[in-house]
């Protein structure tokens, strides 16, 4: 039966978290690690480990909380509201999922303690110069060689990939057929020959990596999962990653809600607090109407994941939480800078964290576009 | 958290849906004579009594207010069993008539002891039909500057003045309604609320005609003289009276469940054509990318409203503390009526326009949700006004206000 | 060089077509028109005959005024301001133009003149039930049976079917090609066994009608143009058609802003006038720009159309004005609902006549979406 | 009508256009070594005082101000001559740079005979860089509510206060600022309007570190001694003075031909990508019938823009009477580049964002469009500005007015 409310655990959770950003992740120390080379903090990296936020997810079996998604998500929200970089989503979700799903005992026993304690980050390298979600976007080739694979492509658009200990590598190693399979996912770690990474640089939420592969060389004890299998175990990850995206991205609407209402309370012109104009009023309901439909959406998917809904539902929830998520930070962030008019381009003031992070996040792990076509087909074919 | 509107019923529900289910299957038979319009307002007044009595046996069981205290003519059902009640009356295709029973909870605000003792149980069992006529020709959505005016005279008041409602297609037995009794006081703190019985002599109506049949009427009080005890509030509260209702009216309370964008079934008829229709050259509308992603911004933009409406509900019957959640309710839902008018247009073309026997999809519910959903803009407070409340309640504006008591138990 | 302005005799035609559609064509007489039961007024047409407007776009030695298009739109536009219904577009432009590029000799001395003088309404009947603008869209075939032809088929959609007195008929010769010929243009009169014309009953802005055709006999003698090239006459009179039925839009949309302007500066709510509300200025201000691009997107694509320019690119301008038409008129009326509050949707008012001529004009012609893919073809292909 | 930019040349035309690409071969040669930045905030101080030279050799001969007066420093050009002038020089890559010329309207309106005499010169030739600083740091698009004072002291006026305002990479000769004169009179009759030499002792300067490179700086004003003859139009008109500035700076001049949207060529760059790029399953992007739709509505925007600038461009050269016209053309263009900017990113996805010099489309101008969009949005009167102003001139607001008075001759 319905039930939108927090436990009184989860609440406990989400003001810790709060109190947590607040206090150790303040606009200006995400402008310095923005500015800085790696895009990475090694101390708020460390700050974060050390209250277990790398292993949210993992099961308690390898050192993890192994926490419900919708618990992640009201972590995730807290860092969205901070605009928080950091390679948690990428290694602690997305890599480590795939590794506690897919992975020999060996691999897990391996990896996700370390993942857990972050003492290893595993960047996920999934796309590529012809950008995409769907399996057919993979053209890395994986060709086996004996008992080797000989590994050469570019993945393009990798977030953390400077930072990361190692890679979760998505490979092609047969042609694409219908089904989407053809795919396999290797653990590599970063000192392999002939895998070169180099900044893409840009007006980007995260860094963004090239990893340029040629020619590396990867053990049959690096494959994660089953040969030629590896999107069926993706896809339920992804559809997981990107529901916990979207909570992300549902913080740093909820900031821009939070900024833009003090602004235009404070702001005087005219002799009255720009508040009071309806024309202000309505940039700020724009973005609240954004915000209650970011939420609701986000906050389904992760329950109906919690609560074990069919896959296919859960596709469904997802792509529109996506969908609704990529095109309301978005504007929100657009709402957000005409309430605040010159002063939302000033770098001190940090309003463009949140606008270049919702355009880098609007696309990654799909585009609304992409999720259209997707639910289009869930729904339709 | 748990969105899911799927119950696992208690045993104690599955005996209560036995009992509702056989009650209806001897009370909720249209007989077969009667046709059922494709709009409310164009129901036969023969259809229109037959509805009218058995919301009446309805009534009598308490279950046309199901969740309302047992004294005061509800039901007094626990929300569970409310639930169930629910489901079993959607199953029945009984045409509504309209019944405007918002000045209900502004009596349980309210009203005295004695007025609760004796509307309420008319307006829960269904004994009476209740119209609300708070706006006037001239005032539309600024409420607060009616010039009905109520004058005291001795325990009675005399009141004049001409009202705008949307109401029914026959006849109201009350009428919910504000009037100046102060003409002295400033902006809200100058209005009365009475209920007034549509009977009393120097009240009449003529119709308006709408592009929609939806019977907005003139009500005209002419020395109408109403007994003091009609007066619900006090003299000079009927400003929160009345915000009690449109709390409500704005959406508070929301909805669970599908169907809470009330989008009179154009979203199914939409999918329905685009899965069956084929373009100029014959190629299935299904087919074309652009389609697939208006059928697609179609779901998700209704879905939203349906969490909106859940979300309200949820919050509503928990007692949460509410603010610009009924009017975002409201807005949301109108604006969602406009985009669908919108897609629609865009997929079916001049389809979208016809009710024609032959060749209108779905029996012309596209036509319909092209009137109607410019109708259902105003009524109730258009967007507009959903904004400025939205704008209050958000802290933007200089008059803070928090949202009306709606409390009702 | 550019020159945006009218002539004197242009700002003549435009003050007295003005001056003619405030006196005779008020919004009572056009609610009157609507709920007749052919849509059409005999007193009404009879006026703006002897005016010459029917004739405007045929030329002098038919008995027309041989106008440039320019002209003619400014004439559209008033109609449009005053939302007069009438056959002229139909006959006195698309079927006019059609027989004056293309008829024979006798065809042109039979019917031109007698269109022009406003003594002879020709329907034209394009549409069909699979609708669309496209020669891909027309089924109704026409049979060659010795020489005869035997025609079959259904035509939807067809304004003016009732009150016309002849049909420009739009039939299937040939299997589509790819060069889109194949279709052949028939003059019908009224009165051909085998054609039953039969209202399509709804919420439109003209009266439209079905035309079921079965085994109607037609003779050589009918035919207009070339057999089996039809589209290829059709194609620029579509486009000339199209312009000035944009004009008409624009007049529309003119009216939204004139009601929206006057009834917001008069209206008063919260004690001043709701014109002073920036939520209502918004409204009017989207009405107006909207209004300035259908303006000159209309007005570009008609002097094009009279300066000589290249078929491609006329079509290309034609296909943006109806685009940006369709849209803006649509949106224009809805902002213009909004304007007006419950008052709008009144039948008195008569704001209802604009908001469903609109979203009939929305797909006639051509809606948005079968521009754009016109307008990317031209562009990229 | 008509719409062609295109001109069939008179023989003098083309004999001056003769005379003008000569002298253009002789003295618009960038010397090689300098390097063209991607944005002019990145321009070397060689570069910029090369094009300041060359600036100024154009200024001698009234090529920078083609169509003003001889006598105030123009080259008093027939709008033809002109036209072809504009050609020429839009062949040569010229980097731009900054020098803000709405003083010299301003002056022409308002200023007294021997103000023009003085300064139009020095401006239309090019000898001076003037920068204009109207508001401050708490005022934002309330132009009218600035606090910088002006105090009379004898013939001079003592200015203190700080102004914010976007101007080159390098330093300004004059800053054309407005100042409060008469700290008793009310709002619009309190101002003066100061040609400031940016020399004088006590002006001092900072930089805004903004997400485009644009020059945004506080200047301060710290008891700046400025004598009256750098007053124009006394004491208390400064507010008037400012509105045929902004007037023009707003876009009530347009302008002609393609450019007019000011889109960084973004169009052009995403034509050029979407007719060049694949994706992920290899399909070219020019083949998927929702990118077409956006490149279209990409084309239909920009054109509207481009067809509203023409409007003003026509009206303002054929004096027609200007209300809403300026507000709008500025209004469309700020909203137009925020539509470019998502449809690029619609389309390009994670490539809109790069500057990367392997990886980015077009040399990274979707990565500067997309900053510049939002940074454009404010200067010159935000987006709200100007429909504040389309609401007065279209007669909605409370207080009428008219566009400024902008003829120069």
């Amino acid at each position: 039966m319905v039930d939108l409310g927090l436990t009184d655990a989860q609440e406990m959770l989400r003001n810790n978290a709060h109190r947590f950003v607040q206090d150790k992740c303040t606009r200006e120390v995400v402008r310095e690690i923005d500015e800085s080379e790696r895009g990475f903090s090694e101390s708020l990296w460390k700050d974060i480990s050390e209250i277990g936020w790398p292993s949210i997810v993992i099961d308690e079996q390898y050192g993890g909380m192994g926490s419900s998604l919708t618990d992640a998500g009201l972590l995730f929200e807290e860092m969205g509201w901070a605009c928080m970089p950091s390679p948690l989503h990428s290694s602690s979700v997305l890599s480590a999922l795939v590794l506690q799903q897919a992975g020999t005992a060996d691999q897990r026993q391996h990896y996700l303690p370390l993942i857990a304690d972050g003492n290893r980050i595993v960047a996920f390298a999934f796309s590529e110069p012809g950008y995409g979600w769907g399996p057919e976007s993979i053209h890395t080739q994986a060709n086996k060689v004996g008992d080797k694979y000989v590994v050469s492509g570019t993945k393009l658009f990798v977030p953390d990939a400077e930072s990361a200990d190692s890679y979760l590598l998505v490979a092609r190693t047969r042609a694409t057929d219908v089904s989407g399979s053809g795919l396999t996912l290797f653990i590599v770690d970063k000192e392999v020959p002939g895998i070169h990474v180099k900044e893409v640089s840009g007006w980007t939420g995260d860094k963004l990596y090239e990893i340029a592969i040629e020619d590396a060389i990867l053990t049959e004890a690096q494959v994660v999962g089953e040969v030629n299998r590896g999107y069926e175990v993706l896809e339920p990850i992804l559809d997981r990653g990107t529901a916990l995206l979207c909570a992300y991205m549902l913080g740093g609407l909820q900031q821009m809600a939070d900024m833009s209402v003090t602004y235009s309370q404070n702001r005087i012109a005219f002799g009255v607090p720009i508040s009071t104009f309806q024309r202000v009023q309505d940039m700020i309901i724009n973005i609240v109407n954004d915000l209650e439909a970011v939420r609701w959406t986000t906050y389904e998917a992760l329950s109906m994941i919690d609560n074990g809904a069919r896959e296919q539902d859960i596709a469904e929830a997802v792509s529109m939480a996506k969908i609704v998520a990529s095109e309301g930070f978005t504007r929100g962030t657009e709402n957000a800078h005409y309430v605040h008019g010159g002063v939302s381009v000033d770098m001190k003031y940090g309003l463009y964290l949140y606008t270049k992070k919702s355009r880098t996040l609007f696309s990654y792990l799909g585009d609304p576009a992409y999720h259209k076509k997707r639910v289009a087909s869930l729904m339709f074919d | 958290m748990d969105f899911s509107t799927e119950i696992t019923y208690s045993a104690e529900q599955e005996k209560f849906r036995q009992e509702v289910s056989v009650w209806l299957s001897e009370n909720a038979q249209i007989p077969a004579e009667f046709k059922i319009p494709r709009e409310t307002g164009d129901m036969s007044h023969e259809l229109y009594n037959w509805v009218r009595e058995y919301r009446k046996k309805l009534g009598a069981k308490g279950w046309l207010a199901p969740l309302w205290p047992s004294e005061y003519g509800g039901g007094g059902l626990s929300v569970d069993m409310a639930q169930v009640l629910e489901e079993e009356l959607s199953k029945r295709k009984i045409p509504a008539i309209y019944d405007n029973r918002l000045a209900a909870p502004a009596m349980m605000v309210w009203g005295t002891e004695e007025q609760k003792q004796r509307f309420l149980p008319l307006i829960n069992k269904g004994d009476v039909i209740t119209w609300q006529a708070f706006t006037e020709p001239e005032v539309g959505s600024d409420a607060a500057s009616i010039t009905t005016s109520a004058v005291r005279d001795g325990d009675d008041f005399i009141i004049n003045g001409t009202k705008v409602y949307i109401g029914g297609p026959f006849s109201a037995d009350y009428i919910w309604t504000t009037a100046v009794t102060d003409q002295t006081s400033p902006r809200h703190r100058n209005l009365g609320a009475f209920y007034v019985p549509a009977d009393l002599p120097g009240i009449s109506f003529s119709d308006m005609e709408l592009i929609v049949n939806v019977g907005k009427r003139f009500v005209y009080y002419d020395n109408v003289r109403v007994p003091g005890e009609y007066l619900v509030g006090g003299e000079n509260q009927g400003w929160q009276v009345a915000q009690t209702s449109l709390e409500i009216e704005h959406g508070a309370g929301g909805s669970i469940g599908e169907g809470a964008s009330r989008d009179g079934g154009v979203v199914a008829a939409l999918f329905d054509y685009a899965q069956t229709a084929v373009d100029g050259a014959g190629n299935p509308l299904i087919e074309d990318p652009r389609i697939r992603d208006l059928l697609v911004e179609a779901r998700i933009e209704t879905h939203i409203v349906e969490l909106i409406a859940l979300r309200n509900y949820w919050m509503f019957n928990n007692q949460k503390r509410m603010t610009f959640h009924g009017s975002q309710n409201s807005l949301l839902r109108k604006l969602l009526a406009m985009k669908l008018g919108n897609i629609v247009l865009e997929v079916a073309g001049p389809y979208a326009m016809l009710n024609d026997s032959n060749w209108a999809p779905s029996r012309g519910v596209f036509e319909s949700h092209q009137r109607q959903a410019i109708t259902a803009h105003h009524p109730g407070g258009s967007s507009e006004i959903q904004k400025l409340i939205m704008a209050r309640r958000l802290g933007l504006s200089r008059s803070k206000e928090e949202a009306a008591p709606t409390k009702v138990a």
